[in-house]
């Protein structure tokens, strides 16, 4: 899932990737997206199904990873 | 999520009128009411002419509930809590987001109101894009996204 | 006392919504509003049913003006500031007096009225009397009456 | 005038009182009310027209002298 600049990095709300821990699926969108998400990654938060996640943690097939970047709500 | 607490995602006009009746208690003496409106000057964006809210709708009320405890367990003397924000189109002048409280004294109602604005701003996934006569892009001041509990103190 | 001031002594019901949305300024992003409800508790007086506000009637609207015009001179940003209060009979529940501010951001929206609300209770000639099952009183916690200009800074 | 505690000290709003100063007319006042206004009377501000006053301020026929209470607005 990609929200507010990741989105439009993307061009895209959500997207299907492979992979075995949280790090994985986040390299291989990086890959896939390239550099102006690439960019943004150290501002972002990295969501494991609604909560804060590591990059060692594993995924499964139905799990939702989300990249956050800053926020502006309010 | 209790009876005193009203905790709401809305993609309408927030119900301004119904909170503000609502968060009134008998034990309470003071009530406080912030709204974030949508300002028509951003920096060097000088009309904007709405705003777009966008949330990762399944975890804004959760994190929004998780600010209410958080605020609770900080001032246990709140009578009624109230976090509301709207997604999607905002028009300059309507409020984006909504936080009112009761409490029996009046100095604890702007440290419960103020923290918790504070805390959403920097906690709760959403973001707002500014379109204006030139174009249109996410807001500026964004914070990146940090957790409830660790927000800072009352004495900010 | 400009356009983009409110201030007015009343014996009805304040008129809160209309104020609410009054205040709102394409320019300022924030609306803070402070509302003081009457409490059916007042420390030994277990029961309160009404308050009874009793003003030195000519000097309230002069002495709400001078607030407004200090408030101003400390916070310029202020966009619309709104300070109304009730006199004669109040029922639980109900507002007895009303400060409202729009500014640009949002902390000094807080700060302005909070100043607002405590230079009000010390400042201005209104007197509380509650009434409960056992009896009638003048309010606790009364302040010696003191100036505006010598009200303390914003960083209380 | 009298406003909250001082009212009921006299009991009434609003009286008469003789005096070429602030300060005699309080003084004046006091001695018709007695006591319990003599008792709340160091916690009182005086008003002239509306305007804090001295006791050496001279008054007229017209003049309009309050005695304010601790106040408990808001």
């Amino acid at each position: 899932m990609f929200f507010g600049p990741a989105r439009d990095a993307t061009g895209t709300r959500a997207t299907l990737v492979e992979g075995r821990t949280v790090g994985d699926v986040v390299a291989a969108t990086v890959e896939r997206y390239g550099e102006e998400l690439a960019r943004l990654l150290p501002t972002c938060r990295v969501w494991l199904n609604g909560d804060p996640t590591t990059p060692e943690t594993p995924v499964g097939q139905k799990d939702e990873v989300a990249l956050l970047p800053p926020v502006s709500g309010g | 999520m209790g009876q005193d607490d009203w905790i709401e995602l809305t993609s309408g006009e927030i119900p301004f009128a119904a909170i503000a009746a609502w968060v009134v208690r008998p034990g309470c003496g003071a009530v406080d009411i912030f709204c974030g409106t949508a300002r028509e000057q951003s920096d060097d964006r000088p009309r904007v002419e709405r705003l777009e809210y966008e949330a990762y709708e399944p975890f804004v009320v959760p994190k929004m509930t998780e600010i209410a405890l958080e605020a609770r367990r900080r001032w246990p003397q709140v009578g009624r809590l109230a976090l509301v924000h709207r997604v999607g189109p905002v028009l300059i002048g309507e409020a984006s987001v909504l936080i009112a409280a009761s409490t029996p004294h009046r100095s604890e109602s702007f440290d419960v109101v103020h923290w918790c604005i504070d805390t959403l701003k920097a906690t709760v996934p959403i973001w707002k894009r500014e379109i204006w006569g030139g174009g249109a892009d996410w807001g500026l001041h964004a914070q990146e996204l940090s957790q409830v509990a660790d927000a800072p103190g009352p004495d900010r």
